[in-house]
This record gives C-alpha cells, structure tokens and sequence, in this order.
C-alpha cells in the first residue's frame, strides 16, 4: 500500500493540489483569495500533464543519435505552455475585475458585494434622462 | 488561383479572419470604424459558414489539416453537416446582432472603449467557430478560453450602466475557469490511455485501450467541464447575471451564439469521441443528462416567472431552452439529435430578437427594462415592441413561428422513446413558460403608459436586424423544411461516427 | 365566372384589403365607411361562390406553403366552413353599415383604427372558416383573438383595459395551454391535421383517451364559452356594441362552436364518439351551462350583460349537438349556428340602437320606450321570438333538430333541459319587449333618430324570418357534413 | 522609484544581458528549445525590472503606452501574415512548406517569422500587464 502511494506520489500531491485550490474557490469569501485557489487549481493540472510526459529515466526530447536514448514525452510541455498562457490571462482579467469591483463596491469581500449590491447600483448613464432602477 | 486558395481554405477562413480583425478593431481611433471591421470579419464567417454548409449538405466531410500537418499529429479542423449546420447559425447570428450592436453600444459603452469592445467581439465569435470546427481536443480548451476570457470583458464592460456587470463578469470568469480546467483534466486522463489528442483517433482507439478507471474518470471530467460552459442545471448559476448585466448588445450575442457553441461540443463528446464506448455514454445520457435538462426547464421556467428585471428573465429562459436542447440531444436518437439541433438553430433566433428588442428598450428608456419601466412600451415603441412580440410568439412555440417547429419535433422524438414521464414534464414546463410571457406582454400591451412618462424614441438602426429575426421566427415557422433536413443530416453526421 | 381559386384568394383577402387601405381611405370618412360594406358585399359573393360548388361535391382548396411533412398552410372548404364563410361575410355587410352608424351617432374615437381591426377580424374569421386543417386553424383562431383586443379596448378605460385583459388571458391561454397540445396530439398520433369527412381518429387512438383529448379541444377553444371559462364573455360587454355583434354573431363565438363542430365531425368523427361514448361528459356540462347561464341571464337587469349569458346559453346549444354526436343533432348544431348569428345580431343591433337613440342601457328603464323607437322594438321581438325557437322563424328549426337527436340518441333529460330553457328564454327575452310596448313610460328621454343603426336590426330580423322558409340551401350544406 | 544605489546599478548592469539572452532564446527557438513565449517573457522581465527601479514613467518613456499596444498588433498580425501568405500561395493556413517550396527553408523562415510574432506580442502584453496594474492606481487618480 505505502510502495503503491509512494510510487505515485506525483499523482497525490496534484490532487492535494488540486483540492486545496478548487476549496479556495468555493469557500473563500475574499475575491483576491478565490482567484489564488484558482491559480493553484489550474497548477496543479499543469503538474498533472507534465508528470504525464515523464519518462522514467527520460532525458529532453532533444535528438542526439543514440537510438538508446529514453525521451520523455514533449507534447504534455507544450500542451502546458498554453495552458499557462491561458491561465495568466485569466488570472490576469481577473484581477483586474477586481481591482475595478474594489473601485465599484468598495470591497473585495463577496458578502460585502452582495450587500452592496441590494442597497443601490452606481450607475453612471451616458444619457442625460437615464436613471439606473432599483 | 486565389479563388481556389479561398476556397480551399474556408475553414481557416472563419476563424482567422474575426481573430485577426480583432487587434486592429483595438488600436483603431475611430468607434465606427471598429464596428465597420467587425462587421466585415462576422459577414465573412457567414459568407463562409454557407459555402461549407453548401458543400456538406451532401453528406461530404471536410477534414482541414492546420499547418499542412497530418492528424493526429497536427490540428485537425473538421466541418461536417453537424458543425456546418451550427456554424451557420452562429455566424448568422452573430452577423446580425453585429448590425444591431452598433447603435447599443454607442449608447451604453463609452466611445474610448468601443474599439476595445468590438475586438473583444470579434474574439468570441472567432474563438465560438474555431471551438465547433476543431477535431483536437486540447486545442478546443483554448478556443474556449479565447471565447470565454473575451466574453467576461464583454460582460464587464455593463459596469458602464450598472456596476453589478463586474461582478457578474468576475462569478462567470472562475466558474468559467474551473469548467474548462475541468475538461482539461479530463482531456488529460484520455490522453494517458489513448495517446493522442485528435478526436477521431480517441474514438477509433478507445474501445481497445485499456482505460478501466482512468477513461471514467476522464469522461466525466470532460462532460463536466462542458456542462459548466454550456449553463446545464445545476451549474448554469453564472449564466442569468451574466447575460441580465451585460451590455445589450453582448446579451443578444451570448444569448444567441454562445451557449450553443458549448452544446455542440457536448454533443461531440457523447456522440463522436466516445462513440466507441457507448456504454457510458448511454448511462450518462439517460441517468444524468436527462434529469438536469429536465430540471433546468423547471428551475429556469420558474425562475423566470419570479424575475422582475427583463433581461434577467429571459436570461433565465435561456436556461431552460438549453434544457430542451440538451434533452433533444440525450436522447440520442436521430429524431432527438435533430430536435436538439433544430432548437440550436430556431433558439437562436427567438433570444437574438428578444435581446435585440430588449436592447432597443434599454437604450430608450435610459433605464433597466423590468416589469415597471417597460409598462405600456407597446405603443410608445410599436415597432421594436412588435418584433419582440413575434419573437415571445416563437419562444412560447405558438404555430407558423420557429419555436412551434421546435416543440413539435422535441415531442415527437421523445414520443418516439416512450418516455411519457420526461413528456408530461416537458408539456407543463411549456404550459407555465406561458405564464412569464404573458407577464411581460400583458405589462407591455395592455397597461397604460405610467402619467408623466417621457416620450420614447424609437431606435430605427436597429430595426434591420432586429425585424430579419422576427421575420426569420415567421419565415422558418412556415417553411421549416431546411432546418428540419439539416438537422437531419446534423443528426447522421454525429451518429455516423468518425469524427 | 371566377374560378374557385379566384374567389377563396377574394374571400380571403377582401376584408384584409380593407383594413390595409382603411387607414389611408380615412382622408374622407365617406370613403372610409364605404369599404367595410363593398368589401363585405365582394367577400359575401366569393363566400356564396364557394358554398354553391360545395353544394355541387367540390372541396375548393387553396394551398399556400408546406412546413413540414404533414404539415400544409392549406386552405379547404367543408360543407361546414362553407356555411360559416357565409355567416360571417354576409353579416359583415350588414355590421360595417351599422357600426358606421354606431360610431357616428355616438361620436366615438379611433373610428379608422376600429374600421381596420375589425376588418381583420372578419378576415380572420373567414380564413378560420375555410381553414383546411387544424394548424391553420389554430393560427387564425389566435389572430382573430389578438385582432379583436382593441375593439373590446376600444374605450381605453381602466374597465375595458381590465376586460381585455380578462378576454385575453381566458383566450390565449386556454388556447395556447390546451388547445395546443390537443392539436400537436392529433398530429403525433395520425401524421396528419387535415379534416376528412367521417374523422380519422378511430383505432388512432386509444378510445380510453379520446374523453381526455375531447376535453382538451372542449375546455382548449375558450370562444366557446363552455362553463367555467365563460367569464370572458360578459366582461368584454364594455366593448362598443357593433362589437358584441361582431363577437356573439359574427366571428368570435361563431369561430369557438364552429371549431368545436369541426373537430367532432371532421377529426374525431360522429361515429367513433357516439361507439365510444366519449362525449357523454360532454352532453351534461353543456346542458348543465345551458341552464345555469339562463338563470344567470334572468338576474341581468344590463341589457348587454342579459344578452351575453343568453349567448353562452345558446352556444352551449350548438356544443351539445356536437357531444350527441348523431347525425340529426349534429345538423342542428350546424342550422344553430346560422340562425342563432341572425338572431343575436338582430338584438345586439336593437340594444346599440336604443343606446345611440336614447341613451338607455338597462332593461328597467326600457318601460314605455317601445313606442318611441317602434322599428327596434319589433326588430328586438322578431330577433327574440327567433332565439326561443318559436315558427315561423328560423331559430325553431335548429332547436327542433336538437330535440329529435337527443331524443333518437336517448337523452330524455336533455330534452327537458331544452325545453326548461326555452321558457326561461321566453321569460328574459320578452321581458324587455313587453315592459316597452305594454308599461307605462318612467324615463322621458330625448330619442334622437339615426336611421344607420334602425335599418340593419330589422333587415336581420327580416332575414331571421326568412331563414325559416329558405332553410334548404343551409339543410342541404348541413347534410353534407354528416354523410361520409 | 527606488533610490537604493545597489538597485540602481544592478540593474543598469542586468537590463541589457536580459534582453541578450531573450534575443537568443527568440532567435534560437527554431531548431531547439526556447520560442516566442519565453523569450517574449524574458525581455518583458528586463523592462518590468526597469520600471521597478526607476519607476513606472521612465518605463514608458521607452516604450510608451502607444507603441506598446502597436506592437501587440503587429506581433499578431505578424502571426496571421504567415498564414495568409501561405494560403495565397496555394498552401493551407501557416503550412511554411508552402512559403518557399521546399521543406527545409519554409519550416526555417516560417518558424522564425512567427516566433517573432510571437515574441513582440508577448513582451507587449505581459508590459502591458504589469503597466495597467501598476498603474491603475496612478491613472484612476488622474
């Protein structure tokens, strides 16, 4: 049982990777915090496809002759390449939606938000005659 | 020469040229002229978008190899009737509310950030195309990022009029996020058993790999995933603020286009990646696909006739029309893959017109359209008010309008299946979508005016578009025979295999 | 001659034409008011084209586009269609005239608007008469709903909105609730919504279902105003009265009991319901209104609001007919609806014409009047008699018929239910005739004389007369219905 | 701005290596590891370390808040110029096979171009990344 676990140890510690992230998102209040957890999670994905690409052994996929050579899997490395893209920019956009709800609301803790919210909206119409309801 | 290379290359075509418009649309100093652009880059795709509807609807699959790379090894894109079929009604759409988009966002987004808006617009349907046409799995997470991320800034760009569109924008975002990480991982495990990423060799090599847990692990990952994106109950909580307090002219897209990206690519899960394992398939169609479409009907049904603001109402509804759809497609035979695809089409039409008009409101009355503001706006804005009502005909699916098609051919597939419990539920959730219709046009016709209201003006730039989708509820109502034999192909298409 | 492709287009399109061009005609109200006549006269010779080559065996068919398969915008005459194609065109003349004298004598607004809408309610009327299957139907029955909504609005009061609003929630939503789902049934079940003499839905369905689809048709037109959704009907009274007429004789009740008839004979089939018994529910809630509304109606002291509950008494006549479901009661029904329409215009047309002349609304005030306004009050007592079914007026003939088929299909109750209700139709009837002609005057009022509102109430009334002894031609249409 | 000398000078000293060495991880991306994205990456690094020290407007003083975004558009269309090219030349979109006619120097040219591409879009947005959080403050109180 213990040789089993410690043989995928990579595979543990992405799920608690994982876990703790996708926690984060779910039960912190905190915007900031809830786009931390976000990072974490889509990490510990990237751990997961690049301990996928791992050969035992394996070197760089770079070729050098020797048909003896272990390779270890490129594809997972590039997959992630975009990924983190991807998550920068999402991280990125989120941030800056935060930045912009702390300007809005005053606060970048949710139930602070949702209480912000029923009080009235800013509204800010272009319109002369324009009056945002409620 | 350049004709041949045109045509050659239509698949490519429809999603470069909206992503390439897009930065240009950015640094352009002129709002109009963004919009210009935009316009260009979403008439092209529909140009497009008919030719290979043209070239498939005899049954011929164009297999586009990105790079000149073969699959599996490069990225494959993939038209066929299926995704022909919807990359017409999406492009169609989104050509049109593009032409409806003009004057909405003049009103409701400041001119400094229009050139940013539309390239943002532009990304979505570029990225909304490339996510139906893409035959590699991993490629189809980033166009749904693309679509998505540039949906989120389109959302946010509400917080002009109403500043909770920020924080709509900000739930859809880390939903959003996890869904597509969640496909991801998903993508992953089948990557580990089958070693490749294109779809039609996951399909070919699946039932001989031996997956054991990991490819249920994997399937339901993915599926969740896109469940998320698609706004399936119960995780369709992100879609109803972020479509009540985006800009209008982002709500009609959205509404129109977006989700049926999404559905598609649900469908080509179950149905073509997965078609070599219909085991599971079969048990998640029926005991859990089935369920959460009906569901979503119900809570999006119900929702809706509580609802007070407008655009959160029929935001609502488009979660229970998502139902229907996904209902159609679970039921995963020819007759409920077509209805599925038939309301993809015809559901398209009746939220891009209900949005549209729903905009020509907002932008009269300076104001958010719910049930107080919007009281006796059938005569002070007949003609928009008009194209509204033809579409809430076609949405409550009354005869000689589109949406009558749709419930006609939903119920008899489900007939067809003998499932009269999941029928039952579906004629009374029908019956009471009735209800929040009725609500909004008994306050919009038969109120009076409240005393000392402002006279409202009529937005004729939108009149085009909005009156070529109101008379398309008409038009596909009465000669439903294109659609019907297109999603009958659709139909083929996905459960012929193959990818 | 025309042809019959020719003269549908004409039927169909006449009324259309002229609510299109009413608004622009409105320059000069002589012209304006001239078109609703002209085009009832033209709709009426198309309208006597088509029931003359029904007469002859022919189906005149017009189709328009297919939607799907099974699914046409077809139009097509049954001997049924023919007869209330004529009804309703023939009458129109005879409304345009008066309406026009209406509005004028009463100095109404939005005349145009009323002109137009109520043209295409005539046009809706029409096309769900020679409709040439369920779905078209439908389609026309729900226009003719929405087209109607601004006549009974037409005052823009908080009364008459709150009544359109009762008219529109009972008519929509019965129709789209559950008229609906009965015909997309019809459909999934048969593959077709055509309507084929003789009925199509026996061994299509499941007999023990056919009660349940027959009360989604029943409770689904709620134009027939069977109780309990009869409420519209008194409520849309606030509605200027060429208005009722329009609703009680002409179009809109006409268009729910002829949609009842339709589907009994040409969908569900005489047969296959009176083997079943499906209907039988239906022969005592019908008769169960028929009574209920008379006594209501006796209550009534508003001469329109008396007038109403009579007509949902006499529409229940016709859906009593079409739940006996033989071949005599059905024909009944069908005479019922053409005499019962000249009978109840006749008095709709008196009661706008003691309103427009007098300014009276209300049955006591009427003692002594009927010497001032003679013409009405004989029109009035002529249009009465018709009702009751007294000879030598045609409405003895469609009850007589009603009596023999319930007799010959063995409901001996019904038969005293017809003939309990006759004497209450004797009693709130007459009433209003007899305080007018034989009680002493309590009101003096001013009667002004508009000869545009007297000429139509007793030209009907003349026609009612007539109906008794030209019965033949509708006898011989009605015949044609049952014989498959 | 940070007045610390040792900042200062190391950073004088780092700026120009750092963007050395992204040029060669741009440039060297063809035929071995490396690419647009890191080296756009790493060039960004130097000019965000820039402005860290020496503050956020002398950082837009060389490459201000116009040209950066120009570069983003360039960059991309740099990307889709590949492709078109190759699809005018009777190849499919970004096949570099096409662009010269023969397997070796089309891959060559193609990659490079588009890594090119790539790399100024990435410096540019990742600037622009770190100029709008940075700044935000600063342009909200303006």
């Amino acid at each position: 049982m213990i040789e089993q676990l410690a043989g995928s140890w990579n595979y543990i510690i992405v799920i608690i990777l994982m876990m703790t992230g996708l926690f984060m998102v779910i039960a912190r209040a905190n915007l900031v915090k809830k786009m931390i957890g976000l990072s974490i999670f889509q990490t510990s994905v990237f751990i997961f496809y690049i301990s996928l690409g791992k050969m035992a052994g394996g070197t760089a996929p770079i070729l050098d002759g020797n048909p003896d050579t272990l390779y270890s899997n490129p594809l997972p490395h590039v997959l992630i390449l975009t990924a983190i893209v991807v998550g920068v920019a999402t991280t990125a956009l989120g941030l800056a939606l935060i930045l912009r709800i702390n300007e809005a609301f005053g606060s970048v803790e949710e139930d602070e938000i949702i209480a912000a919210k029923a009080s009235q909206s800013l509204a800010r119409p272009k319109r002369p005659t324009s009056e945002a309801a409620e | 020469m350049m004709g041949a290379a045109i045509l050659t290359n239509l698949p490519a075509l429809l999603v470069v040229v909206p992503l390439l418009l897009a930065p240009f649309s950015a640094v352009l100093p002129i709002a109009g002229l963004a919009w210009v652009l935009a316009l260009v880059g979403t008439g092209i795709s529909f140009l497009a978008a008919l030719m290979l509807q043209s070239v498939t609807e005899n049954g011929v699959r164009i297999s586009y190899h990105l790079g000149n790379w073969e699959p599996p090894w490069g990225i494959e894109f993939v038209v066929d009737s299926a995704s022909s079929l919807t990359l017409v009604v999406m492009s169609g759409l989104g050509f049109l509310a593009t032409l409806a988009a003009r004057r909405l966002v003049a009103i409701e987004i400041a001119d400094k950030d229009s050139g940013k808006f539309y390239a943002a617009w532009l990304l979505v349907v570029g990225g909304l195309f490339g996510l139906v046409m893409t035959a590699d799995a991993f490629n189809l997470f980033v166009f749904l990022e693309i679509s998505a991320l540039a949906s989120v800034i389109l959302i946010g760009m509400g917080a002009g009029t109403d500043r909770r569109a920020l924080v709509a924008g900000y739930h859809y975002l880390v939903i959003g996020a996890v869904g597509a990480t969640f496909y991801v991982i998903g993508v992953g495990f089948i990557y580990a058993i089958t070693g490749t990423l294109n779809m039609g060799d996951m399909a070919s090599r699946l039932p001989d790999a031996a997956g054991g847990a990991a490819l249920y692990v994997g399937f339901g990952f993915m599926v969740a995933g896109m469940l998320v994106k698609a706004a399936i109950f119960p995780v369709h909580i992100w879609l109803p603020a972020a479509y009540g307090y985006a800009p209008s002219a982002v709500s009609t897209m959205l509404a129109a286009i977006a989700t049926k990206a999404a559905l598609y690519v649900l469908a080509r899960i179950f149905f073509t990646i997965f078609a070599g394992t219909p085991e599971i398939v079969d048990i998640a169609l029926s005991n859990i696909i089935v369920p959460l479409a009906v569901g979503g009907i119900f809570v999006g049904t119900i929702m809706a006739i509580y609802e007070a603001d407008i655009k959160k109402m029929f935001a609502h509804s488009s979660v229970a029309q998502i139902g229907y759809i996904a209902l159609g497609l679970a039921l995963a035979t020819p007759a409920g893959i077509s209805a599925g695809f038939i309301h993809i089409g015809n559901h398209a039409l009746i939220k891009g017109g209900i949005f549209m008009a729903i905009g020509g409101f907002v932008a009269a009355l300076g104001a958010r359209a719910s049930l107080e503001t919007i009281t006796g706006i059938g005569r002070r804005m007949p003609i928009t008010a008009t194209a509204f009502l033809i579409c809430g005909l076609s949405l409550a699916g009354l005869p000689l309008t589109a949406g009558f098609i749709s419930k006609l051919y939903l119920v008899r597939a489900i007939l067809e299946t003998d499932s009269y419990v999941i029928l039952a539920l579906v004629l009374i959730s029908s019956a009471l979508s009735v209800v929040y219709l009725w609500k909004v046009m008994e306050v919009m016709w038969m109120q009076p005016a409240p005393a000392r209201s402002p006279k409202l003006v009529e937005n004729p730039a939108i009149y085009l578009p909005l009156w070529m989708v109101a008379l398309g509820n008409i038009w596909f109502g009465i000669d439903a025979g294109w659609i019907v034999g297109a999603a009958r192909l659709a139909a083929t298409a996905l459960l012929g295999g193959g990818a | 001659m025309m042809s019959l492709h020719t003269a549908m287009l004409v039927g169909l399109l006449a009324p259309l034409v002229v609510a299109i061009l009413t608004p622009f005609l409105a320059v000069r109200h002589v012209w304006r008011d001239a078109a609703g006549p002209i085009g009832g006269v033209i709709t009426f010779i198309a309208a006597v084209h088509v029931a003359l080559a029904v007469l002859d065996g022919e189906t005149p068919r017009l189709f328009v586009a297919q939607i799907a398969e099974g699914l046409a915008l077809e139009f097509a005459v049954t001997p049924l269609g023919a007869i209330f194609g004529l009804v309703a065109s023939g009458l129109w003349i005879l409304a345009a005239l008066y309406s026009v004298g209406y509005m004028r004598g009463n100095h109404e607004k939005h005349q145009t608007r009323f002109a137009a809408f109520y043209a295409v309610a005539v046009h809706a009327a029409m096309a769900v008469a020679w409709s040439g299957n369920l779905l078209v139907l439908f389609v026309f029955y729900e226009i003719l709903t929405f087209s109607t909504y601004p006549l009974v609005t037409h005052k823009e009061s908080a009364l008459a909105r709150n009544a359109g609003r009762l008219y529109m929630s009972i008519l929509v939503g019965t129709s789209v609730v559950l008229l609906l789902p009965a015909v997309v049934w019809v459909w999934l079940s048969t593959g077709t919504l055509d309507f084929r003499p003789g009925g199509y839905l026996a061994g299509q369905i499941d007999p023990a279902m056919a009660p349940i689809l027959l009360a989604l048709f029943a409770f689904g037109v709620g134009k027939a105003a069977l109780m309990p959704i009869h409420r519209w009907l008194p409520a849309a009274m606030v509605a200027p009265t060429p208005v009722s007429a329009l609703l009680h004789a002409v179009a809109v009740v006409k268009a729910g009991v002829f949609t009842i008839l339709t589907v009994v004979v040409y969908v569900f089939g005489i047969d296959f319901l009176a083997e079943t018994g499906a209907a039988d529910w239906l022969v005592w809630l019908s008769a169960f209104t028929i009574l209920a509304s008379s006594m209501v109606a006796i209550t009534k002291d508003d001469i329109k609001a008396r007038l109403a509950y009579s007509t949902i008494s006499q529409l229940s006549y016709i859906v009593l007919g079409a739940a006996i479901a033989s071949s005599i009661a059905v024909q009944g029904a069908t005479l019922h609806i053409v005499m019962h329409a000249a009978g109840k215009i006749t008095l709709f047309f008196c009661a706008g014409a003691i309103y427009v002349q007098a300014h009276l609304t209300k049955i006591s005030e009427l003692d002594g009047q009927g010497r001032e306004m003679p013409w009405v009050f004989a029109a009035f007592f002529i249009g009465a008699l018709s009702i009751i079914g007294i000879p030598p007026l045609g409405g003895s003939w469609s009850k007589f018929m009603l009596m023999v088929g319930a007799v010959d299909s063995g409901y001996l109750v019904i038969l005293g239910v017809l003939g309990l209700s006759s004497l209450l139709n004797v009693y709130y009837l007459l009433e209003p005739v007899s305080r007018g002609f034989f009680r002493p005057k309590v009101k003096t009022v001013e009667v002004t004389s508009h000869p545009l509102v007297v000429i139509p109430p007793v030209l009907t009334a003349i026609l009612s007369l007539l109906l008794f002894f030209y019965v033949d031609f509708f006898a011989a249409l009605a015949k044609l219905m049952v014989i498959s | 701005m940070n007045q610390n000398p040792v900042f200062r000078v190391v950073a004088k000293i780092l700026f120009a290596p750092i963007i050395m060495f992204g040029l060669y991880v741009q440039f060297h991306g063809d035929f071995g590891p490396g690419g647009g994205f890191q080296a756009g990456v790493i060039i960004a690094a130097a000019f965000i370390l820039h402005a860290l020290v020496f503050g956020l407007q002398a950082g837009r003083q060389i490459i201000s808040a116009r040209v950066n975004l120009w570069m983003m558009v360039l960059g991309v269309t740099i990307y889709g110029a590949v492709g078109i090219v190759s699809m005018a030349k009777g190849g499919l979109f970004l096949d570099y096979t096409a662009l010269t006619g023969s397997v070796g120097s089309g891959q060559h040219i193609g990659i490079l171009v588009v890594e090119f591409g790539v790399g100024l879009t990435v410096t540019s947005v990742m600037l622009a990344l770190f100029h709008a959080f940075a700044g935000f403050v600063e342009d909200r109180d303006k």
